[in-house]
C-alpha cells in the first residue's frame, strides 16, 4: 500500500541548500508519490523547514533538482509554486489577522484555477473542519491558536491543490489539539492528496504516516515505512526518548 | 517568613474580553510552579500581568512580601524577575554574548565583570560554544538557551519561563529539563508554562491548570492529569492520534 | 551663482549674461591685451558649497571674485571675503546687510532691498495729484530679500504717512493666499503691497481676482512681479500691476535695446534683470582690471573703488551714503502692465509713459 | 453677518484644499500600507504629474483634465518601472533602507526635470484659471472646485477597486501579510509595483489638478510629500478613507489658522495638528485600533 | 583594538592635512562638521534606533545660541556653544518626552514636523533671532590669541570637535550605555525584561545627540558667519545628517564619518565633473549604496566580518 507505483509527485534530487555562505542541507533527495502522507523528521536545526523551503520556492537551492508534478521548479517563487498546485503550510501559519475567516478562505482561492470551484471547496472545508462555521464572521486574528492552525490547513486546501506541505503543524498546540491537528492531517491524506509533513514530533507523525525520512545535521540518515522506524533502535533512542 | 512571589486575585482585561479572572498563587524559594492550560487560556497573560507587561485591572504582586503591583516592568527585572518570551526574542543584530551581555550589565556597569557573569549564564545554559555567532542564526533549540541565558545573567531570584521547550526534539528537550532542573539548587523560584507533559510531570512541584482565564484545576502533576476535568479541557483522553 | 538646487533658475540668466559680456571684452581685445577667462563655480543653492567654492576660487589665482544670487550665501561670502581682504563683486544680491555696513573689500553694482520699495513710494507720491492714497497693506514671502523690502516699505509707510493695515508673511512654497487676501478684502487698502519670487506672483494675481479684492493700486515689489513668467502665467491678471525693477530694455542708457537682443539670445529666451546685471558685473570687473597696474588685491581693490564706468545697465561707481557702503548708486525704474505688456512708466528723471490709476474693480474689468 | 461670511468662505476653501490634499495623501497611504515604505519622492511624483500635464497642455493643447487620461498609463509605467529598478530589490533589507532609496529617488526626480524643464516655475494659463461661482456670498474658484471634485471621483475609485475587487483583495491580502499572500498564489512582487504604480500615479493626477491652480519648478515636490505626511498620519497610516479625513482637517487647519491667526506661522498650525493627533491617537483620527494577540 | 589605533593614525595625518593642502580647508572643514553631526546623529538614530530627520534644529540652536550671545552680550563663543549645547540637551528632552511614545516611522514624521515648527518659529520671532534677516557673527573673543575666523583654526577645532564625538561613541559603544542603547534598538520588551528603562536610554541618547550636534552647529555658526532660517534649519541639512549615517552604516562608531567621506567627496567630484546633473548622480549614487549595501559601506563590512570571524572560529 504505501510503495509507490506511479511516477511520483515531488521528487527531490541531491539537495544542497544553505543560507549566506553556511550549507546546512547536503545532497539530500527524496520523493512523495501520489497519494501518500510522508514525514519528514529530525533534530533542531538539522534543515527540515529549510527543505521545505526550497520546495515552495521561499529560497533557491545551490545545487540539486526538484521535480514537482512531472516539471523541474527550481528557482521558481512562492507564488508560482502556488500556481502550479502546490500548497505551503508554513511554521507561523501566515494568516491575514485582519481579515475574516472566510476572506482569508476566498482568499485561499485566490488562483484562477482554484477561484470557479471556491464554494464547493469552502463547503468541504467547513465540512472538515466545523469548528470554523461559526467564526466565519470574525478576524482570523481573534481565533485561538489551534482554530488558527486549523484556518491555515484550510486556506491550503482552497487551492485545490495537488500536494501540500506542511511544517510543524502541532508547534505550541496543547495536547488534544495535538492529536485532533494530527487527525485532520490524516483525514486529508485519506481523501487522496499527497503530503509532506514536518514535525518535531516524531511519535505523532509516526503515527499518522505511511513513510518517513529521518534528517540528521542537514543528511539523510534513515528512511522507510513509519512502522518500521517506530521500531528502529536508532531512532527510538534519538527521537523518541525511549 | 515570605513567599518568593505572591499574587492575589489578578484579573486582566482586553476590551469586553476577561483574559485572566481572579488568579491567586503563590510560590516559595526553589520551588517549581508549572502553568498548564489549552491556548488562549491566559497564560501569557497571566505571565505579562506579574511580570509587568500587562496593565492589571484588579489584584496584588508582591515579591519576598514587597508590594511591585505598580512597578514597571523593568523596575521588576531589577528587583529579581527574570523571564523568557513565548516567542523568543533576541536581541538580533548581536552576537550571543552580546545579548547576554546586556542583562548582565544591570549588577555590573564593567564590562570585564559584566563578561564574567555573561560567560557562566552562557555555560549553565550550554550554549558557551556558540558565544560569537551572531545571535540571528541560531537555530531554535539554541534560541532557546540564549533565551533561558539572558535571563539567567539578570542573577535573578524569581524565574518566569514561558513555553521554553515548545519545539524541541527529544535529546534537546531532556537536556533543557536538566538545565531547569539544576536551577532550581541555589533556591530560584521557577515558573513555568508548558504544553509539553512530559516536562510538566518531570519538573514541577506543583501545578495549576487555566482554562479561558479560569483556575479550574490545581494540585501535583499526578492530581492534575488525572482530573478528568483537565483531560477533558486539556489533555484529550487516547493517548493515539486518531485510527488508522 | 547657483546652476543646481533652490535658486537654479537665476544662474541660468546669469550665465546668459556673463557669455554676452565676455564676448564683447574679449573681442575688445580683452583686458591689458590679454584675453579674459571666466572661471565659474556652481554653488549648488547652498551655502557651505559656496564657501568651499570660494575658497577654491582663491587658491586658483584669481583678481577678483563675484557671486552669488541669494543673500543668504552672499553674506556669508562677503563675510569671508573681507576677512581674507580680497575683492568681491555682488551683482544680484539685495539683502541691505551686504552693504550696510559693509566692508572695504565689498563692491555692489545693484541696487539693495529698500530701494524697491522707495521708487514705488514715489510712484505713490505721483499718484497722490489724483488720487487720494491712505491705506496700504503688505503681502510678502519670509525670505531674506522679501522681509528686507517689505521692512522697508513698513517704516517709508510710517514716513511718508501711509496707514499700514495689514502686513503678512507667508512660507516659501505656499499655494494658498486666499486667506490673507480675503483678510486684506476686509480691510480695503488702497494699496496692495506684494513681495514675492515669480511663481508665487501668479498665484496671488489669480487668487486676487478670485476673492475680488480690489484697490487703487496694486504693487509687486521685486523679482517676481517683473519676470516675463509673471505676464505669461498671469495673463489678463496681471493688468495694472506696478513693479519696481533694476533693468529694462526701455531704460535710457545707450545700448540697452541691443544688450536685451544679445542675452535673449544667450539665454534663448526672455531675458530678466539678472542677466544685465551679470553683465555689467562681468564688464566691471574687465574695467578694473583694465586700470589695475598688478593683480595684487589691494591694486585692484584700488581700482574698483575708482570705477566710474557707463555702461548700458547703467552708470557704475562705487560711493558710500545712507550707511551704505561701496554701493552703486542704482537708479530704479517702475514699469506697469498694460495690454499684456510692461511698459516702463517712471524713472528717476519722472514719469515717462502714463500710469493708470486707480485700477478698476474686478467686475468691471 | 459680514464675519460668518468669512467664516464660510475661509471653511469652504478649506475643505476644497483639502480635498487635493487628500489625494495626495491618499497614494502615500496605499504605498506606506501595502509596501510599509514611507515614500519621500512621493511630492516628487506629484512635480512629475505637473511637467506631464505641461507637456500635454504644450503639445497637443489639452485640458489638463483630458490629458490626464492620456498620460496616466506613461505616468503609471514611469512609477512602475521604478519600483522594478530599485525598491523591489529592497523587500527584505533593513526598514532604514527604503527611506534612503526613496530619498535618493527623490533627488533623481526633481534633478532630472531640472534638467528636462530647466528651473523657471511655468504656468499653465487654462481660460477658467480664475473663474468663479458664487453660492450665496461665497465665492468659489471654478479650478478649485475641479480639483475637489475630481481628488473625490479618484479616491472613490481606489476604495471600490480595494474593496469590491479581485485584485483589489490581493493587494489587501499583500498588505496584510506578504509571506501569506505569496502562498495563497498572489505575485506580491508584482502588487507592490502596481500599487507603487497607482499611488504614484495618484500623486500625479494631483499634480494634475493642480496645474490650473499653481505653477510647476521641479524643487516643487518636497513641500507636498510634508503635506502627504500630515494627511496621512492624521488620517492613520495606511487608510484610504482616513486619508479624507487628514486631507479635510489639515486643509481647515491651515485655512483657518491663517485667516485667525497668523500667516506666517501657517504650515505650523497643520504640523501642530499632526503632532496633537499622533501623540494622542496614534492610529489617526479616523483609524481603527487593531490590537493583535 | 586594530581600529583604534587606525583612527589614531588618521587622527595624525589629519593634523597635518591644512599643511599639505592649505587651499581646500572648507571643503575640510564642512566633510569634519558633517561627520561629527552624523556621528551625533548616530547615537540617536543608529545606537538607541530612533531615526531622526530633524536634527538640523539642533545645528540651528547651537549655531544660534553662540550667535546671539556674542553679538547680543558679548558673550566668548566657548560659553555660547556651551549654552547651545545645554539648550539642545533641554530641547531634546523635552523633545523626546513628547514623541518617543511613538515607534519607528512615527517617531521619524514627528521629527520633521517639530524642526519645521522651529524653522518657523525662528523666521517669526525676530525679536530674538533676526528673522529672516539672519544674524551676522562679526567679532568674537579669541582664545589664546586664535583668530576664530581663520580656516585653519576653525579645520583644527572641527577636528577635535569630530575625535571628540568619535572617540566618545566608540567607548561608549563597549560599555553599558551601547549595549543598553542597543537593546533598546532591537527591542523594548526585551530590553525591559533585561532591566532596562527604554525611555531614560532613548533620552539620553537624544539629549547627548542633540547636544553634540550643536556644538558641531556652534562651530558651522562660526565658519559661516552669518546664518539665516532658511538655510540652517533645513530640511534637507537634516535629511543630510542622516544620510550620512544611514550610508556609512548605523550603529558603528566609524560608519558616519565613512559616509560623510563618500558624500562628500562625491557632491564635489559631481558638482566638478557634471554640472547641472550633479544632484542628480548624487541620488543615483545613494539608491546604489542603498541596493549594493543594505546596511551601509561599514555596516555590511562588520556584518560581514562577524560571521566570517563566526565561520572561522567554528571550523578551527
Ligand atoms: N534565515 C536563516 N539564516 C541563517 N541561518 C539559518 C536561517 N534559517 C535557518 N538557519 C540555520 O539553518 C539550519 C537549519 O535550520 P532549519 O530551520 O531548516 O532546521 P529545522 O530542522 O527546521 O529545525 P527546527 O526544529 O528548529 O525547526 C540551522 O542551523 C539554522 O540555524
Ligand atoms: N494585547 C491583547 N489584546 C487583546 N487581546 C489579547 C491580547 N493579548 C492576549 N489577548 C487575548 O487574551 C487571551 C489569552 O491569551 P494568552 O496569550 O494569555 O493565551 P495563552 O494561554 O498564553 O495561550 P497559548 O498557549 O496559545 O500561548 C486570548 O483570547 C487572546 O486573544
Ligand atoms: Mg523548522
Ligand atoms: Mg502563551
Amino acid at each position: 500500500m504505501t510503495a509507490p507505483k506511479a511516477k511520483p509527485i515531488l521528487e527531490v534530487d541531491r539537495l544542497d541548500l544553505g543560507y549566506g555562505e553556511l550549507q546546512v542541507v547536503f545532497e539530500v533527495s527524496l520523493e512523495v508519490a501520489r497519494g501518500e502522507l510522508v514525514g519528514l523528521v529530525g533534530g533542531n536545526g538539522s534543515g527540515k523547514s529549510t527543505v521545505l523551503r526550497a520546495i515552495s520556492g521561499m529560497i533557491t537551492p545551490w545545487s540539486g533538482e526538484i521535480g514537482f508534478d512531472g516539471l523541474k521548479v527550481n528557482g521558481l517563487k512562492p507564488h508560482q509554486m502556488t500556481r502550479l498546485g502546490m500548497a505551503h503550510v508554513p511554521m507561523g501559519r501566515q494568516l491575514f489577522p485582519n481579515l475574516t475567516v472566510e476572506e482569508n478562505l476566498s482568499l485561499g482561492a485566490y488562483l484562477r484555477r482554484a477561484r470557479h470551484n471556491r464554494s464547493r471547496n469552502l463547503e468541504r472545508v467547513f465540512e472538515l473542519f466545523p469548528d470554523l462555521v461559526s467564526k466565519r464572521r470574525q478576524p482570523a486574528g481573534s481565533l485561538s491558536g489551534g482554530q488558527q492552525q486549523m484556518l491555515a490547513i484550510a486556506r491550503a486546501l482552497m487551492l485545490d491543490p495537488k500536494m501540500l506541505i506542511m511544517d510543524e503543524p502541532s508547534l505550541g498546540l496543547a495536547p488534544f489539539l495535538v492529536k485532533e491537528a494530527m487527525q485532520v492531517v490524516r483525514r486529508v491524506a485519506d481523501m487522496g492528496l499527497p503530503i509532506l509533513l514536518v514535525e518535531q514530533n516524531v511519535r505523532q507523525v509516526l503515527l499518522v504516516s505511511d513513510r518517513a525520512y529521518v534528517l540528521e545535521n542537514g543528511r539523510l540518515v534513515i528512511d522507510g515505512p513509519s512502522v518500521d522506524l517506530m521500531d528502529n533502535p536508532l531512532v527510538k533512542k534519538a527521537y523518541l526518548g525511549l | 517568613m515570605h513567599a518568593a512571589l505572591e499574587a492575589e486575585g489578578i484579573v486582566v482585561q482586553f476590551g469586553g474580553l476577561v483574559a485572566v479572572n481572579d488568579i491567586t498563587l503563590s510560590l516559595d524559594e526553589g520551588e517549581i510552579f508549572g502553568l498548564i492550560g489549552p491556548n488562549g487560556a491566559g497564560k501569557t497573560t497571566l505571565f505579562n500581568a506579574l511580570t509587568g507587561y500587562a496593565p492589571m485591572r484588579r489584584g496584588k504582586v508582591s515579591l519576598f512580601g514587597e508590594d511591585i503591583t505598580q512597578l514597571p516592568a523593568f523596575v521588576r527585572a531589577r528587583l529579581g524577575i527574570g523571564r523568557t518570551f513565548q516567542i523568543e526574542r533576541p536581541f538580533e543584530e548581536l552576537t550571543v554574548l552580546e545579548n547576554v551581555l546586556i542583562p548582565a550589565f544591570l549588577h555590573r556597569a564593567r564590562r570585564s565583570d559584566a563578561e564574567r557573569v555573561a560567560w557562566d549564564a552562557l555555560e549553565q545554559a550550554g550554549i558557551a560554544d556558540r558565544a560569537h555567532q551572531p545571535s540571528a542564526d541560531l537555530n531554535l533549540a539554541r534560541r532557546r538557551r540564549l533565551e533561558l541565558a539572558k535571563a539567567l545573567s539578570l542573577k535573578p531570584k524569581v524565574l518566569f519561563l514561558d513555553e521554553l521547550m515548545a519545539g524541541l526534539n527529544p535529546p534537546a528537550l531532556a537536556e533543557m529539563i536538566g538545565f531547569v532542573r539544576t536551577l532550581t539548587k541555589s533556591g530560584l523560584a521557577v515558573l513555568m508554562v508548558e504544553h509539553i507533559m512530559k516536562a510538566v510531570v518531570e519538573l514541577c512541584d506543583h501545578v495549576m491548570v487555566l482554562a479561558s482565564g479560569e483556575r479550574i484545576a490545581e494540585g501535583s502533576p499526578e492530581q492534575v492529569t488525572n482530573d478528568p476535568k483537565v483531560i477533558e479541557a486539556y489533555l484529550g483522553d487516547s493517548d493515539e492520534p486518531g485510527d488508522r | 551663482t547657483s546652476f543646481t538646487g533652490r535658486f537654479a533658475e537665476f544662474g541660468a540668466q546669469h550665465r546668459a549674461g556673463f557669455e554676452v559680456a565676455l564676448a564683447e571684452i574679449n573681442a575688445n581685445g580683452g583686458v591689458q591685451g590679454r584675453q579674459v577667462e571666466l572661471v565659474i563655480e556652481d554653488d549648488t543653492s547652498s551655502q557651505q558649497t559656496a564657501l568651499a567654492a570660494a575658497e577654491k576660487l582663491l587658491s586658483r589665482d584669481v583678481p577678483i571674485i563675484m557671486g552669488a544670487y541669494s543673500s543668504s550665501i552672499t553674506n556669508p561670502l562677503a563675510q569671508y571675503f573681507t576677512r581674507q581682504e580680497f575683492p568681491f563683486l555682488v551683482f544680484t544680491s539685495s539683502a541691505d546687510s551686504i552693504t550696510s555696513p559693509g566692508s572695504d573689500w565689498v563692491f555692489r553694482i545693484n541696487q539693495p532691498a529698500a530701494t524697491y520699495a522707495e521708487i514705488l513710494f514715489d510712484v505713490f507720491g505721483i499718484l497722490e495729484a489724483t488720487e487720494s492714497l491712505e491705506s496700504i497693506a503688505v503681502v510678502h514671502g519670509n525670505g531674506t530679500f522679501e522681509n528686507a523690502v517689505a521692512a522697508a516699505a513698513e517704516s517709508l509707510s510710517e514716513a511718508r504717512g501711509y496707514e499700514l493695515v495689514e502686513i503678512q508673511s507667508y512660507d516659501q512654497g505656499l499655494t494658498d493666499f486666499r486667506p490673507i487676501l480675503n483678510r486684506f478684502k476686509a480691510k480695503s487698502p488702497d494699496i496692495v503691497f506684494m513681495v514675492s519670487y515669480s511663481a508665487d506672483a501668479v498665484a496671488i494675481m489669480r487668487q486676487v481676482k478670485e476673492t475680488g479684492l480690489s484697490a487703487k493700486v496694486f504693487v509687486g515689489a521685486a523679482a517676481g512681479f517683473a519676470l516675463p513668467e509673471f505676464l505669461e502665467g498671469a495673463q489678463e491678471v496681471a493688468e495694472y500691476v506696478i513693479t519696481a525693477t533694476a533693468w529694462t530694455k526701455d531704460v535710457n542708457f545707450e545700448g540697452a535695446g541691443e544688450l536685451y537682443a544679445a542675452l535673449m539670445e544667450a539665454r534663448g529666451k526672455e531675458p530678466t534683470y539678472h542677466a544685465a546685471q551679470a553683465y555689467a558685473g562681468l564688464l566691471t570687473v574687465a574695467d578694473a582690471l583694465n586700470r589695475a597696474e598688478s593683480l595684487d588685491p589691494e591694486t585692484i581693490q584700488r581700482a574698483l573703488a575708482e570705477t566710474d564706468l557707463r555702461t548700458s545697465y547703467g552708470p557704475i561707481r562705487f560711493t558710500d551714503f545712507n550707511g551704505y557702503r561701496n554701493q552703486n548708486p542704482v537708479k530704479m525704474v517702475a514699469e506697469q502692465v498694460q495690454d499684456g505688456a510692461f511698459v516702463t512708466v517712471f524713472t528717476q528723471e519722472g514719469v515717462v509713459n502714463p500710469i493708470l490709476c486707480p485700477v478698476p474693480a474686478w467686475e468691471s474689468r | 453677518m459680514e464675519t460668518a461670511v468669512a467664516l464660510l468662505q475661509n471653511i469652504s476653501g478649506g475643505i476644497l484644499i483639502g480635498g487635493v490634499y487628500a489625494l495626495v495623501g491618499t497614494g502615500l497611504s496605499l504605498i506606506f500600507g501595502v509596501m510599509r515604505v514611507i515614500n519621500f519622492a512621493h511630492g516628487e511624483f506629484l512635480a512629475v504629474g505637473m511637467y506631464l500635464a505641461l507637456v500635454g497642455h504644450a503639445a497637443f493643447g489639452l485640458e489638463p483634465y483630458l490629458a490626464m487620461l492620456l498620460v496616466a498609463p506613461l505616468g503609471f509605467f514611469v512609477a512602475f518601472s521604478i519600483e522594478r529598478l530599485v525598491l523591489s530589490r529592497l523587500v527584505d533589507s533593513p526598514e532604514q533602507s527604503t527611506l534612503l532609496a526613496t530619498l535618493g529617488l527623490a533627488l533623481i526626480l526633481s534633478n532630472a526635470l531640472l534638467l528636462l524643464f530647466g528651473a523657471e516655475p511655468k504656468t499653465m494659463y487654462v481660460s477658467y484659471a480664475t473663474a468663479t461661482v458664487n453660492l450665496g456670498r461665497v465665492t468659489l474658484s471654478i479650478p478649485l472646485l475641479l480639483a475637489g471634485f475630481v481628488a473625490t471621483m479618484i479616491i472613490l475609485a481606489l476604495y471600490l477597486f480595494l474593496t469590491k475587487t479581485e485584485p483589489g483583495r490581493a493587494v489587501r491580502a499583500t498588505a496584510e501579510n506578504r509571506l501569506g499572500a505569496e502562498l495563497v498564489g498572489i505575485n506580491t512582487l508584482a502588487v507592490h509595483s502596481v500599487v507603487f504604480g497607482l499611488g504614484s500615479l495618484i500623486a500625479m493626477a494631483a499634480g494634475f489638478v493642480l496645474m490650473p491652480l499653481l505653477f510647476a519648478i521641479p524643487t516643487v515636490g518636497a513641500g507636498f510629500t510634508l503635506k502627504a505626511f500630515v494627511v496621512t498620519v492624521l488620517g492613520g497610516m495606511g487608510s484610504i478613507s482616513g486619508a479624507i479625513g487628514g486631507g479635510l482637517v489639515l486643509g481647515l487647519a491651515e485655512v483657518l489658522g491663517a485667516s485667525y491667526l497668523s500667516t506666517g506661522y501657517r504650515d505650523a498650525y497643520g504640523l501642530i495638528a499632526f503632532l496633537a493627533v499622533l501623540l494622542l491617537r496614534p492610529e489617526g483620527l479616523f483609524g481603527r485600533t487593531i490590537k493583535r494577540v | 583594538m586594530r581600529s583604534g589605533i587606525f583612527l589614531a593614525g588618521l587622527f595624525i595625518a589629519a593634523l597635518f592635512y591644512p599643511l599639505i593642502f592649505p587651499n581646500l580647508l572648507s571643503i575640510a572643514i564642512y566633510f569634519l562638521l558633517l561627520a561629527g553631526w552624523a556621528t551625533s546623529w548616530d547615537i540617536l538614530g543608529g545606537w538607541a534606533g530612533q531615526v531622526s530627520l530633524g536634527h538640523a534644529a539642533f545645528v540651528g540652536v547651537g549655531s544660534y545660541a553662540l550667535a546671539i550671545l556674542a553679538g547680543r552680550y558679548g558673550i566668548a563663543p566657548w560659553w555660547g556653544a556651551l549654552a547651545g549645547m545645554a539648550l539642545s540637551a533641554a530641547l531634546a528632552w523635552v523633545w523626546g518626552l513628547v514623541t518617543f511614545r511613538l515607534r519607528g516611522p512615527y517617531f521619524t514624521l514627528s521629527t520633521i514636523a517639530i524642526a519645521e515648527i522651529l524653522r518657523l518659529v525662528a523666521i517669526e520671532e525676530a525679536w530674538l533671532t533676526q528673522g529672516a534677516e539672519g544674524i551676522f557673527i562679526f567679532s568674537l573673543k579669541s582664545p589664546f590669541g586664535f583668530d576664530l575666523f581663520d580656516r585653519q583654526v576653525e579645520y583644527y577645532t572641527a577636528l577635535l570637535y569630530l575625535a571628540a564625538v568619535v572617540g566618545l561613541v566608540a567607548w561608549l559603544a563597549r560599555g553599558k550605555l551601547g549595549y543598553q542603547m542597543r537593546a533598546v534598538r532591537e527591542d523594548e520588551n526585551s530590553s525591559q525584561a533585561a532591566g532596562i528603562d527604554p525611555t531614560r536610554i532613548k533620552l539620553i541618547a537624544f539629549m547627548l545627540s542633540g547636544a553634540l550636534t550643536a556644538l558641531g552647529g556652534a562651530i558651522y555658526g562660526v565658519y559661516l558667519s552669518y546664518l539665516e532660517p532658511h538655510d540652517i534649519f533645513f530640511l534637507p541639512l537634516s535629511v543630510q545628517i542622516a544620510l550620512t549615517a544611514i550610508i556609512g552604516g548605523r550603529g558603528t562608531p566609524f560608519g558616519p564619518l565613512a559616509g560623510a567621506f563618500l558624500l562628500v567627496v562625491a557632491a564635489e567630484v559631481f558638482r566638478n565633473a557634471f554640472a547641472e546633473a550633479n544632484l542628480l548622480i548624487y541620488g543615483v549614487l545613494i539608491v546604489l549604496v542603498v541596493i549594493f549595501l543594505p546596511r551601509g559601506l561599514i555596516g555590511s563590512w562588520q556584518h560581514r566580518a562577524v560571521r566570517r570571524r563566526y565561520a572561522r572560529s567554528a571550523r578551527g
